[in-house]
């Protein structure tokens, strides 16, 4: 239970922290200027000295999955998806495995039943909550440039308009919830984000293997996908404000007088923990995939040579010693011999 | 039945009514700090310490793991430290598998040990966190200032314990590996692990044994160079007794073109010899100049199981001996392992093999291109190559007393992707034949459970349970198209899976893909065959 | 909270209720066996309604039909497939085609009448609607909310009049001449005439009936017995679309004078 | 389930590919209707419902149809149906998923389909057709998984699914009564103003359901070789020619109260269904073909040589489908707003796009339907040699 | 030592350049300045709430408007004004200057004049 709930704990802190951080301290700049810049330069430098310290290690031996049949004799036919004999065999696979997560698709669920006996039945829904969420998370991350950039570039309105095809404006009494409309991405992460979250703590199994890191980004992501659809759907704040300090940040000289709602700085405070958390914790997985040795090879070693750049020089037994070994016997049943 | 498992019966009645493999067992417990239990039929036999000392390790002593103290040297921890900082360095794998986990519980189900014990830390994601962890104490700044809240922990003997109760509760199949997002593969992270108790002298008598006779007679079994032959000669016999025809193989012969090595279980063990006078028969019907060698008599290579550098070592032989022999290319028997190293690593250890020839079938000319550089073609695709060039005679209707079903061993199928050469060799050599479940054959295949240096009889507990999520498999074909032959092309297959048959689905035998070549092939001059290699009786037709 | 506003409260609270009560007493008193009679009562002080005297009408005048299509910016697509009519004149015999025999008077069959929304005191587009984009206002307005209509167009199959239509394509293609004070539909949703509820909510007369120079059309509200309309009503023989189908239409029609 | 319905011969993989073409064909018709407005239709002020609404009822009997299996299955312990009553389940969620695409095909707005939801009107039958619709697409997912799965598995389904089944029941009736509802709820549209519109659009579901459902596993048995069996068959084809007849006795009795009470407004439709009005007829040959098609086909079933005929049972089962489909998938819609309510006569002709969007939607629903077979029937085989 | 640089190092400068393309991209910082309009010394709510919180209010109208019959909103100030985006908005701003330029900085799609018509464009 503690790893679930510290981690939980620690999210809301974090939240108040920026509440009270800008609402009652006026630390506005602390949370608008400072932090947020810290946050993406650690992200960046971190990032970067996160890939190039695994390429620092060499790939000694080339030992791809072979989750298919291989390129052998001619007539048969090779599945170069799954036992690429080249780089285009490699990039659609690791295509495949970036963007649409091939492996998980054929994920099973074993379960012992009477007999005993083993039955696997297939099992998607991991491969689809993954799916749903990435890809969520992507295109509201690729939305936000409206924000980030000046000049809005082409991708953000045609997103926006796929993203927000269903006009879902819901007006009660109370308060007129969406409007603008509701984005399905919005929802589709945040029911992602939940599955995710219950299959951790429903499966055994799963339950079992988390550990606290990895409640903590859960967490976090929901953090910051609450308070941004709080911000766009509820707590309305003024979004031209909100653009405004973003761009004196990424103009490099920061307009310390813009205040925003507080949620926007709850907002930005998770967002920031995010990225200054990213290089140091499993999230690197998203640069990791990408040098995989085992998904990011060709299985052609038969065919080319893979070199190991410390090739230790061993000493062998060679035949000779052999042969010193057991000339006799090897004489008496007429072994052909080096030197009689 | 061995003293180190208890009777199946006993052991099927406690499956079914003990646990759930969907549901963990001491869920609520942190893994941590659960010490692992050694009990009898758990734990392999140390090494005595001239085995350590003849391969050049560390620490060579007397101890057990069944004991408290494990006489680990005074630095272990320094010694820890320092060797996974090195291979952190060496290897990409290694460090990238230490990383990125993000413990989506993928591949928790699909180990086999995981099945057939229910034991949560066979979940190859937690075999990995069992070093991951050590790792993050070490390596991580997280680990180093956040410790037990990113799951960091200190190294202690008892992690070394269960260092060595789970790394060697892992056949380095690599299953998971193929339902990993990322392509962890916890073969290599076992590998690693394996080394880095080498440093403590941590190891089993099993695997160490075996390849110091290797290295010192040719092979695993230690046979000595005129026991060798004087065996082969003996199948010599038995061929002739059945078939009516003479084989003559030859031995360290020179100007030979191909260098034939095999798992030396074929030339000693039940059921692996009716696969040697399998190729014998093969070789003699094509005509092939071929020879073996005493010095390079063994294909499988348990410096594998050990490290990259007993592995090197114990490789290096094959191109060596072909060099001396002069062959043009080396052709290679049913083995698992083997193919592992052949496929994986020999080149790069060993190569570049220039004084060799990119392989050529000297029957067929098919040119094996696709290994050119390794110069090492297996069995199988020779095979296959023959029979699709009809330069076989085949009578299939001399396997019609078996009903067969094809067990891709994991090397072959995931480590080298040889998943159809086997299946079109069965299909023309036998009429009956039935595929395993999908989710259990090719590259999804489970393991015989006793892989990786583990096929010994005081692990028989787990070699059992482990076997389980295979024997099922083979159960459910037994049950529905009554299968009584289970075909491996894996020496070590052979050998545990015929003990794994025996106790989970008796009546089962085992044999390899080139015994029931052997069966098929009409041999030139051969008498009117009524018994297979065996000596079962053949079901033939009854005459009109 | 005071003792004496407490009971306050409470008289006005137990007034309410036995209001309520004796009102539906009344309703279940008031309901008439006949359908084609529309007086099922609707609590409110106010009905719109709209007498048209048909005798008064001039033929081939169209003033008001221009004058409310302009003002509402009601597109002329040109084919009467995508066409939208608020309203219009059609012949006797369609308008009222149950009333219609061989013998009539010489060339009443074809007589233009016009003929627009009912604004039914039951009207089956509102029950039909799924998303109540179409409802009944408490003045007894049919009245559109284009912005939550789904376009299903249920309520064109619903409504008997055919008094309903829908935008088959952008109304802005057709409009030469806009009226920014009353919007233009989006294409995909049903609209029809909304007795000029934007007018009547500013105390104004419906545009047709402004419109008209002859006084054609009377509007006023059905629920006030010294209304025009009513009075109107009581003088004049009236008559009304299918009023066997039951739904009650609030608009009328003198036929002759 | 498992990935065996993406794995298959070349056939199959035409068949998917052709099958993807179509529905590309489609969704780019619908991406120019969604730019262009439903003026690309042939609906217009007066026929205001074109043929996806006349497909959208007509596919509702389809998934309606499913109950005829779970039915004598559960209730009555029919074992011959165990082999195709998930065929059965996988042929409604399939007809489901073409029922809510024609609808959303159809609507001005569809950005705004989930207004059904957010303001629920209970007064109106579309959002009883909504939940029902849904409702029912989520029992048949649920029952066909659950089902399969403890097969694939070999364990007895579990205990729970049973209630679930049994609701499928009622539930099954409800969606084609519902959708009877939807029409036979408006004033001023005499044609469906018609209490038995319930129970004709059942009868008609009862008969072209299991029609299509015969015609399925004739062809499964020949391309997938795999067999419904005799029992099965014969029973279904025994439904079939009791909804069948049932389904023409109907038409006969809205027949008879129309013309013999001679009241003009209810005579009306049927008359330019069958005869023309005003001149204008062009169902006419339609509507006969589908008189001669749907009564030839009963007749020829009544007579057990012929049923037992297998290629003649495909044949009738063929026509009867044909026949009913267009009764109902084409000239119950249409006809319905035929005269207008000025008792005019506006004919209605499809346009090209429109086509092409039902089509693509048919497709879909093909695709789903092989792909759900697929599936099944290798689960199912694999109990079996 | 870096291996495999010629494949890692350009996807990772790709990475990061795009990454920080926000801050490479140039402009000059415009923000938009709407003008002050010059009929009126304040909106119908203060100016810092009515930026955002516009497109609520104006959906609360819209939805008293027609479906209540409700056309005057009385502000927090107490002044009364006409519920009416046309009318009462408009009479001040040009939508042209004034919604167009955030709306435009921002990205929010306008759907209002889908319908409602902008005078600007209609009354010469």
């Amino acid at each position: 239970m503690k790893k679930i709930i510290t981690p939980f704990v620690l999210v809301v802190l974090l939240g108040l922290i920026a509440w009270f951080g800008t609402a009652g301290l006026g630390l506005y700049t602390l949370f608008g200027v400072v932090l947020p810049y810290g946050a993406f330069a650690t992200f960046i430098v971190g990032f970067t000295f996160k890939i190039l310290s695994w390429a620092k290690s060499p790939v000694p031996f080339r030992i791809p999955t072979t989750a298919g049949q291989a390129k052998s004799l001619t007539w048969i036919k090779p599945n170069e998806l799954e036992s690429p004999s080249g780089a285009p065999g490699v990039l659609a696979r690791m295509f495949l495995e970036v963007f649409f997560f091939r492996s998980l698709l054929r994920n099973s669920r074993a379960s012992m039943v009477k007999g005993p006996r083993l039955v696997y039945v297939s099992d998607k829904s991991l491969w689809l909550a993954g799916l749903v969420f990435h890809w969520s998370f992507l295109i509201i991350f690729l939305r936000h440039y409206r924000i980030f950039a000046e000049q809005v570039p082409f991708f953000v309105p045609l997103l926006e308009a796929v993203d927000g095809f269903f006009e879902i404006v819901w007006y009660n009494e109370i308060h007129a919830v969406t409007l603008p409309g509701l984005y399905l991405t919005d929802a589709l992460i945040l029911v992602a984000l939940t599955f995710l979250f219950l299959r951790r703590v429903l499966d055994t199994k799963v339950r079992f293997i988390s550990l606290l890191q990895d409640y903590f980004p859960l967490y976090l992501i929901l953090g910051i996908v609450i308070t941004g659809s709080l911000m766009r759907y509820n707590l309305k704040v003024d979004v031209i404000a909100a653009k405004n300090l973003v761009q004196s940040l990424v103009h490099f000289h920061p307009d310390t007088s813009i205040q925003v709602g507080s949620i926007f700085y709850v907002h930005l405070f998770f967002v920031s923990t995010l990225a200054f958390y990213f290089p140091f914790s499993k999230l690197m997985h998203a640069g990791g995939v990408f040098m995989s040795p085992t998904r990011n090879l060709a299985n052609n070693s038969r065919a080319k040579r893979h070199i190991n750049p410390w090739n230790p020089t061993i000493k062998i037994r060679t035949y000779a010693e052999y042969e010193e070994d057991y000339r006799d016997k090897m004489k008496a049943v007429g072994l052909p011999l080096e030197k009689e | 039945m061995s003293k180190f498992a208890p009777k199946p019966a006993e052991m099927a009645a406690q499956m079914n009514q003990d646990y759930l493999v969907e549901k963990v067992k001491a869920h609520e417990s942190d893994w941590m700090e659960t010490p692992p239990e050694f009990r009898p039929g758990n734990w392999c036999y140390a090494p005595a310490p001239e085995v350590v000392e003849s391969l050049g390790l560390d620490n060579p002593r007397k101890w057990s793991p069944d004991e408290e103290d494990w006489k680990l040297p005074a630095d272990y921890k320094a010694r820890i430290h320092q060797g996974m900082k090195e291979r952190l360095d060496k290897n990409r794998a290694f460090k990238l598998f230490m990383d990125v986990c993000v413990r989506c519980g993928a591949c928790a189900d699909k180990c086999h040990f995981f099945l057939g014990t229910g034991d949560p830390k066979n979940m190859p994601v937690m075999r990995a966190e069992l070093m991951r962890s050590v790792y993050r104490n070490d390596f991580t700044m997280a680990g180093k200032i956040l410790k037990d809240w990113v799951g960091a922990r200190k190294l202690t003997p008892e992690v070394v314990k269960e260092w060595f109760m789970y790394f060697y509760q892992c056949t380095e199949c690599r299953r998971c590996s193929v339902f990993c997002p990322y392509g962890i593969d916890t073969a290599e992270i076992t590998l690693m692990a394996r080394e880095l108790l080498h440093l403590l002298g941590v190891n089993i008598n099993w695997i160490l044994k075996p390849a110091s006779d290797c290295n010192r007679t040719g092979n695993h079994l230690g046979i000595e160079p005129h026991t060798f032959t004087q065996v082969v000669e003996s199948l010599v016999d038995d061929i002739e007794d059945v078939t009516g025809v003479s084989v003559n193989p030859t031995f360290n012969r020179k100007g030979a073109e191909v260098l034939f090595i095999t798992p030396s279980g074929d030339a000693f063990a039940e059921p692996g010899l009716y696969t040697m006078m399998g190729y014998m028969l093969l070789f003699e019907h094509v005509g092939l100049d071929y020879t073996f060698s005493t010095y390079a008599s063994e294909g499988g290579n348990f410096g594998l199981f050990t490290g990259n550098e007993v592995m090197k070592k114990l490789n290096a032989k094959m191109y060596h001996e072909a060099q001396r022999l002069g062959v043009k290319w080396i052709l290679g028997g049913e083995c698992g392992h083997m193919w592992r190293v052949v496929h994986q690593y020999m080149d790069t250890m060993n190569g570049p093999a220039d004084f060799l020839e990119t392989p050529i079938n000297p029957i067929t000319g098919t040119v094996f291109d696709f290994a050119k550089s390794t110069k090492m073609v297996h069995i199988a695709e020779f095979t296959a190559d023959l029979i699709r060039n009809n330069k076989l005679k085949l009578d299939p209707k001399r396997n019609d007393h078996r009903v067969l079903t094809f067990h891709d061993s994991c090397n072959t199928s995931r480590g080298m992707g040889m998943i159809e050469e086997p299946r079109y060799i069965l299909h023309k050599v036998a009429n009956k034949f039935y595929e395993m479940p999908e989710k259990t054959i090719r590259e999804q295949t489970f393991c015989c459970g006793s892989g990786s240096g583990l096929n010994t009889e005081e692990y028989m507990d787990i070699r059992m349970r482990g076997a389980f999520p295979r024997a099922s498999a083979v159960k459910h074909v037994a049950e529905r198209n009554g299968v009584n032959l289970l075909t491996a092309i894996c020496a070590i297959d052979r050998v545990t899976l015929t003990a794994a048959m025996r106790y989970w689905n008796p009546g089962v035998e085992v044999s390899g893909l080139h015994e029931l070549v052997g069966n098929a092939l009409i041999m030139e001059g051969e008498k009117e065959r009524d018994i297979d290699l065996r000596e079962d009786d053949l079901e033939l037709e009854e005459e009109e | 909270m005071s003792e004496s506003r407490r009971k306050f409260i409470q008289q006005v609270g137990g007034g309410l209720v036995g209001l309520s009560a004796i009102s539906l007493l009344g309703k279940f008193t008031e309901v008439e066996a006949t359908a084609n009679t529309e007086v099922k009562d609707k609590p409110a002080q106010i009905r719109w309604g709209m007498v048209v005297d048909m005798s008064k009408c001039k033929e081939g005048c169209t003033d008001c039909v221009q004058v409310c299509h302009s003002r509402h910016n009601v597109p002329d697509h040109g084919n009467a497939k995508d066409e939208i009519k608020w309203i219009w004149k059609a012949p006797y015999k369609n308008v009222f085609t149950s009333k219609s025999h061989r013998y009539q008077q010489q060339g009443q069959l074809e007589k233009p009448f016009l003929t627009l929304c009912n604004h039914c005191d039951e009207p089956p587009c509102v029950r039909v609607c799924p998303t109540q984009a179409t409802f009944r206002r408490p003045d007894g307005i049919v009245q559109m909310d284009f912005h939550r209509c789904i376009g299903c167009r249920f309520c064109m199959a619903g409504c008997p009049y055919g008094s309903r239509s829908f935008n088959w394509r952008d109304p802005r293609e057709n409009l030469k001449q806009l009226d920014p004070h009353f919007p233009t539909r989006e294409r995909g949703v049903v609209e029809k005439c909304n007795f000029c509820a934007e007018r009547i909510d500013q105390g104004l007369n419906p545009l047709c009936q402004e419109a008209c120079k002859e006084g054609v059309i009377t509007f006023g509200n059905l629920n006030d017995p010294n209304s025009e309309i009513r009075k109107l009503l009581g003088e004049k023989r009236t008559m009304q679309r299918k009023t066997e189908l039951g739904t009650a239409p609030s608009v009328f029609y003198v036929v002759e004078s | 389930m498992s990935n065996t319905p993406i794995k298959g011969n070349v056939a199959y993989y035409s068949w998917v590919g052709f099958l993807a073409l179509v529905i590309a064909l489609g969704f780019a018709a619908y991406l120019r209707q969604l730019d262009q407005g439903l003026t690309l239709t042939g609906m217009g002020r007066d026929v205001s419902w074109g043929v996806y609404i006349a497909q959208f009822t007509f596919m509702v009997g389809v998934a309606a149809s499913a109950v005829m299996l779970v039915l004598p299955y559960y209730l009555h312990d029919f074992k011959h149906f165990g082999r195709i009553v998930v065929l059965g389940e996988f042929l409604a969620i399939a007809a489901v998923v073409m029922c809510l695409l024609f609808v959303v095909v159809d609507m001005g707005k569809p950005m705004r389909v989930l207004n059904v939801i957010l303001y629920a009107t209970p007064h109106s039958m579309l959002f009883w057709d909504f939940i029902v619709l849904n409702g029912y697409l989520v029992i048949n997912i649920l029952c066909g998984h659950v089902a399969l799965t403890a097969e694939k598995k070999s364990v007895p389904p579990p205990a729970w699914i049973k209630p679930v089944i049994y609701l499928s029941i009622p539930w099954a009736f409800s969606i084609h009564t519902v959708t009877a509802f939807l029409l036979a709820g408006l004033p001023g549209r005499h044609l469906w103003l018609t209490a038995i519109l319930a129970p004709r659009f059942l009868a008609s579901a009862f008969a072209a359901g299991p029609s299509l459902l015969i015609l399925l596993a004739l062809l499964v048995k020949k391309v997938a070789n795999f067999d419904a069996g005799k029992e099965a068959l014969s029973k279904l084809t025994t439904i079939v020619i009791y909804a069948g007849l049932a389904n023409f006795f109907f038409v006969g009795l809205e027949f008879f109260t129309a013309f013999y009470s001679n009241i003009p407004s209810h005579m009306h439709s049927l008359q330019y269904l069958y005869f023309g009005l005003d001149g204008k007829g062009a169902l006419v040959p339609f509507m006969w073909v589908s008189t001669l098609l749907g009564v030839g086909a009963l007749f020829f079933l009544l007579f057990p040589q012929t049923r037992k005929n297998e290629k003649f049972l495909a044949l009738a089962c063929a026509a009867l489908f044909i026949s009913l489909w267009i009764d109902k998938g084409i000239g119950l819609i249409l006809a319905g707003f035929i005269p207008n309510p000025f008792d005019e006569v506006i004919e209605y002709a499809v346009t090209a796009n429109e086509v092409a969007i039902t089509l693509g939607i048919w497709a879909i629903g093909a695709l789903i339907l092989s792909m759900l077979y697929r599936a099944a029937i290798t689960v199912k085989k694999a109990w079996e040699d | 030592m870096i291996y495999n640089a010629k494949v890692v190092l350009p996807i990772l400068i790709l990475f990061v350049v795009v990454l920080t393309y926000p801050f490479w991209q140039g402009g000059t910082e415009q923000r938009p300045e709407p003008q002050k309009p010059a009929k009126a010394a304040q909106c119908v709510e203060d100016a810092a709430w009515m930026r955002a919180n516009h497109m609520q209010l104006l959906d609360r109208w819209r939805h008293e408007v027609v479906r209540k019959q409700e056309r005057s909103y009385t502000s927090t100030r107490g002044q009364v004004f006409e519920k009416s985006l046309v009318n009462t908005c408009l009479d001040c701003h040009q939508k042209s200057d004034f919604c167009d330029k955030c709306h435009a900085y921002a990205s929010v799609k306008l759907v209002c004049f889908n319908c409602h018509l902008n005078p600007e464009l209609v009354e010469p």
